[in-house]
């Protein structure tokens, strides 16, 4: 797939919590297909405090407004950074990178696990799923229920499942303790992103109930584009680029003690 | 517009612009960004006699107007890319030169045996300083008789353009220089990365997983030019010099201290376009200063004594 | 409140936190700003045997995430730091620390000589790793036979602390600092600034008097960290690093590699009130991670090897 | 004096060209006393391509509405970045620096000369000579006259002279092309900033005409408070620190070439 650089304009910053904003950026051409799982690596414009562009998924894409948007968690100096750009500024962006997810038939059911940052991908890939007939469930593992962000985005496009570690709001506990896993055969297959202590206990669930897994990896980036081989993750096939034979991965390929 | 061509010994480039090893794939990567055609020339990936799968994941660190990493020469060997790169690169209407490493010199030389019969390769870059490797990499490139014999033993094979990457991390690196010219060496080209290291304070743990690794970025270039500087002053054959060039302005920078041509490095992950802006960017500043060649630039600095 | 004192050898400093030479004057330069006396130490400006008028103008040069300096010890001598200089700032309840250079051993010597009768200066810190002189400085600091010379003659005529700083301008720093620490020097500090240029592409004349420069700053920290790591395990006494230390961070990341107590340089010119910071910001650090003292943490790098 | 480092509110900006703004900051504390002549070491905040503080002249300070002034060329990076901080914003500053012009007495002349930039610090000094009782002439080269500015401000202390190089205002050529050089001996003193070669240029013709004069330096600067010893100029007293023993020198004790 062609990859574009190009300076994209904020038309809307919404602050959706004390850790989340999501930014929502347009183009003066028309923007190119992206598919769900794919990511941008985008410059972090006046920030003294970082050099390198920062990778994050599309969130969601509306060709319609002509719009891509990013959902943005604030760990460090540079969604830090990003979180102060204000509407009209322009945002440089290398998109789209990386391969999607492999999506399923009509008429299958698939599950979708998103845990805190991690649901991020995952809005996109739900839009895709659901236009192709495939019923979605999206659980949605957090810390606590004040972390819960954009569920009724979510909910346009199936069940939204709800796992809380206090307990505060649906399953108490991780997103593995929830009572879909009692039952993962209903489903075809798992989507999931998030910490990679949360994939791996979700691969290990799904491996056990032979159900199909894809798992989002956010290694460190230094290009995006396949050029600095610095994001590399163990598969069965040796040392892959997580930024263009990922960042979505099959959990049969990768080498996961699990 | 001025002339841009530059000669490096008996090669000749169209401009003074290529991609330095490792930060550039093989080009293709770039080829939704720019007219690779356009540049002066492109370093591939550092090329090992056998396949090598590199270092373990982390490799990288983000540092104050730079960058560590930890890659470690991962590659699928020169037969790989003989066979099924090459190909795919060889039309390029830019030089080509494969970066050539090894653990042993029998290695460097093998790998220089079999690229010397490509046709569309006209030069390697002989990579005696990857900090990144256990054995070999840079221990050849920080004493001159380990320079000495790497590089003896493959000029010996290699009829090509023969240009010898130079480590920074010596006490003197105008002294390594001087052998890479005296084992007829066609050029050098310095530097490459400062071994450095980062920790992460909250963990208690080393960044990369081989705890050190190399710096690149703007935060060397300062160190970068002083090494140009002082190798021009010590020796006559060409000199390609990079280490952290962002923009025309440092690649002028670069020129003025003794550089032929330079290389771009990490720039190239920040701004896929980069080069092609340097390339404008030395035409637009030879004509302001009404230059006529960009040769006239090399070793140019005016210095007040 | 976490514990800060940390020891140098003999030397108690009541936390690991010193201002490096060069960069804080004689300590008043700051008074406006900071109370001298939360420091752990003060390291005065390089001090030289007889009255010395430094570089020509300009000195100095702004890098990506640093700075080139090319003062050259400009100092009034050490009988005028003992007469005029030292009455008005020895009752710091810091330690105060003066750093000697020299172009001869002799010289050394007798600045280190005078400096001995001093009651309150504890510890002397000897630079055999200034960039910026002509003759000696550096020289003494780039070779295990040169350090040796200056470091010996030095230990046998001053009883007080001995701190030897070390130059990053070499292939193997480890092996220096075995040569101080076998010649009695009681700690070691590293790094010094690493030597680089700036260059005018505009007016083409390189931007420092000298041409080069000692570069110092965040840049720099990458290549200090990865020195200390070398350093630490290479030898037994402490370790004192510095090289961009900008915030309580970084300074721990020190700490981890193998610094017993860091120096705090460039920073003061952009936050004189940094080092007040850094040790807020160790304490803070100390009480969060649940640790009783700063020295749990020299070395405390979790390896996986 | 006692130095201050304070955080200070951007409360007015205004582009007066292409090239000049001027920047009004105000202080929650009432400000400390600021000789002219004096300058700030100001943080160049959240600009990724300056690293160290930027020395700026103190152009006025105005004690009833609590603010400080600067009068900023913009010629690289940091005070192109500057230009774009906004009404509100916070800047860190150290003030006041180095010791400032001395002051001539009552009655007698002063002849103040500013070269582009140069002007900056030549406000605050004409409105302190004016209060003194001296009379102020204060003059005024450029290129061409669309670089002159605040002329009016100028005018409030004395009478204000003009010269361009393209003569487009004023007498044509350079400052001591104008008319006053004739009778130099005139004035008690003169005051001058801005380009070396200008400042040289007045030397040469003070000391012919054994006037007083007093020159302000703009030498690179690290630290603004004497202790990285980078600013240095050579007197006849050795190597001195602009930031602290000057920016202004009298002339004789400069070893300039004149
Ligand atoms: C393919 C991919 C997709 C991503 N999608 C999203 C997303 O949609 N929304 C979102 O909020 N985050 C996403 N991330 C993570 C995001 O890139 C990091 O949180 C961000 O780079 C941190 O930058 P920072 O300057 O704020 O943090 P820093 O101050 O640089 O570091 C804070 C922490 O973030 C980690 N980090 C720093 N740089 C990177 C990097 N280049 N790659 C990965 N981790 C890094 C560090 O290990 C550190 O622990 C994605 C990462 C990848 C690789
Ligand atoms: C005591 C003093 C008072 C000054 N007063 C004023 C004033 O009132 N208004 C004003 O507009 N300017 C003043 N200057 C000059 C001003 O400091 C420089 O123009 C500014 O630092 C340039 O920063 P920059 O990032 O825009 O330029 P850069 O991109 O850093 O460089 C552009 C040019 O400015 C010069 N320069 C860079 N840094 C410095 C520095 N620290 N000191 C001196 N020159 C430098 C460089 O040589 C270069 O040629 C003063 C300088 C001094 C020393
Ligand atoms: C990710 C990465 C990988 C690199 N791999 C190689 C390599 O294989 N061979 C080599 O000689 N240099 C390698 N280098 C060094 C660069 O070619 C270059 O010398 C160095 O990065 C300094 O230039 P820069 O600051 O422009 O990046 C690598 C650098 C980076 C950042
Ligand atoms: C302006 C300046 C002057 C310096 N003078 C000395 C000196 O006299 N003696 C010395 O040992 N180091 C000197 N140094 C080096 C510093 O002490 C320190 O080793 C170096 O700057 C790295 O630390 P930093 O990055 O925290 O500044 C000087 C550094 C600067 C920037
Ligand atoms: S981030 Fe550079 S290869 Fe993947
Ligand atoms: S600028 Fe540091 S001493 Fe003057």
């Amino acid at each position: 797939m062609k990859k574009y650089i190009k300076d994209l304009q904020v038309v809307n910053k919404q602050i959706l919590s004390a850790e989340y904003y999501l930014l929502e950026l347009s183009s003066n051409q028309p923007l190119p297909e992206v598919l769900p799982g794919q990511f941008a690596e985008v410059e972090i414009t006046g920030s003294d405090a970082t050099f390198l562009r920062r990778p994050l998924s599309v969130h969601d894409v509306d060709y319609d407004k002509n719009t891509i948007s990013f959902l943005v968690q604030i760990v460090g100096k540079g969604t830090k950074h990003l979180a102060n750009i204000e509407v009209g500024k322009i945002l440089n962006v290398i998109f789209p990178l990386g391969k999607g997810f492999e999506l399923i038939k009509s008429s299958e059911n698939a599950l979708l696990i998103g845990g805190g940052c991690g649901i991020a991908p995952l809005l996109y890939l739900a839009r895709h799923l659901k236009k192709q007939g495939v019923k979605v469930s999206t659980l949605i593992g957090v810390r606590r229920s004040s972390q819960l962000i954009e569920l009724d985005n979510y909910k346009k496009y199936g069940d939204v499942l709800i796992t809380t570690e206090d307990g505060s709001e649906g399953t108490k506990g991780y997103v593995v303790n929830h009572p879909v896993f009692e039952n993962l055969k209903q489903y075809k297959k798992i989507y999931t992103c998030g910490p990679e202590v949360m994939m791996k206990a979700i691969a290990k669930r799904a491996n056990e109930s032979r159900v199909d897994c894809e798992v989002s990896l956010e290694n460190m980036m230094a290009c995006g584009i396949g050029a600095c081989l610095c994001c590399v993750t163990e598969t069965t096939e040796g040392n892959k680029c997580v930024c263009t034979e990922g960042p979505v991965f099959n959990i049969h390929n990768l080498k996961w003690q699990i | 517009m001025a002339d841009l061509k530059v000669n490096i010994g008996r090669l000749e480039l169209k401009n003074p612009v290529l991609t330095a090893s490792g930060t550039f794939g093989y080009g293709e990567e770039f080829a939704d960004f720019i007219d690779l055609n356009r540049l002066g020339g492109i370093i591939v990936k550092g090329t090992t006699l056998h396949h090598r799968e590199g270092n373990a994941y982390p490799r990288m660190a983000e540092t104050p107007s730079g960058m560590l990493n930890a890659v470690g020469l991962q590659n699928k060997g020169v037969d790989y890319f003989i066979e099924h790169i090459y190909p795919r690169i060889k039309h390029y209407d830019s030089a080509i030169i494969v970066n050539v490493s090894g653990s042993i010199v029998e290695d460097y030389v093998a790998t220089a045996e079999k690229l010397a019969s490509l046709d569309k390769i006209p030069a390697i870059e002989l990579n005696i300083s990857c900090p990144n490797v256990k054995e070999g990499g840079m221990a050849f490139g920080t004493s001159c008789p380990g320079a000495k014999s790497v590089i003896s033993a493959v000029r010996k094979v290699y009829p090509g353009s023969l240009m010898v990457k130079l480590s920074p991390n010596v006490t003197n690196i105008a002294e390594i220089a001087k052998v890479a010219e005296d084992e007829g060496a066609d050029s050098v080209s310095l530097i490459n990365t400062l071994l450095g290291m980062a920790v992460n304070a909250e963990t208690r743990r080393p960044v990369l997983s081989t705890i050190t690794g190399g710096l690149s970025g703007p935060a060397i270039k300062p160190v970068a030019l002083r090494m140009v500087w002082q190798v021009y002053n010590a020796i006559k054959i060409p000199i390609i010099g990079l280490g952290g060039i962002m923009n025309a302005t440092d690649a002028i920078e670069f020129f003025l201290a003794g550089a032929t041509a330079i290389q771009i490095g990490t720039a190239n992950f920040i701004d896929p376009q980069v080069t092609i802006k340097v390339i404008e960017g030395i035409n637009e500043y030879l004509d302001r200063h009404n230059l006529k060649s960009v040769k006239e630039l090399t070793g140019a600095l005016q210095v007040v004594k």
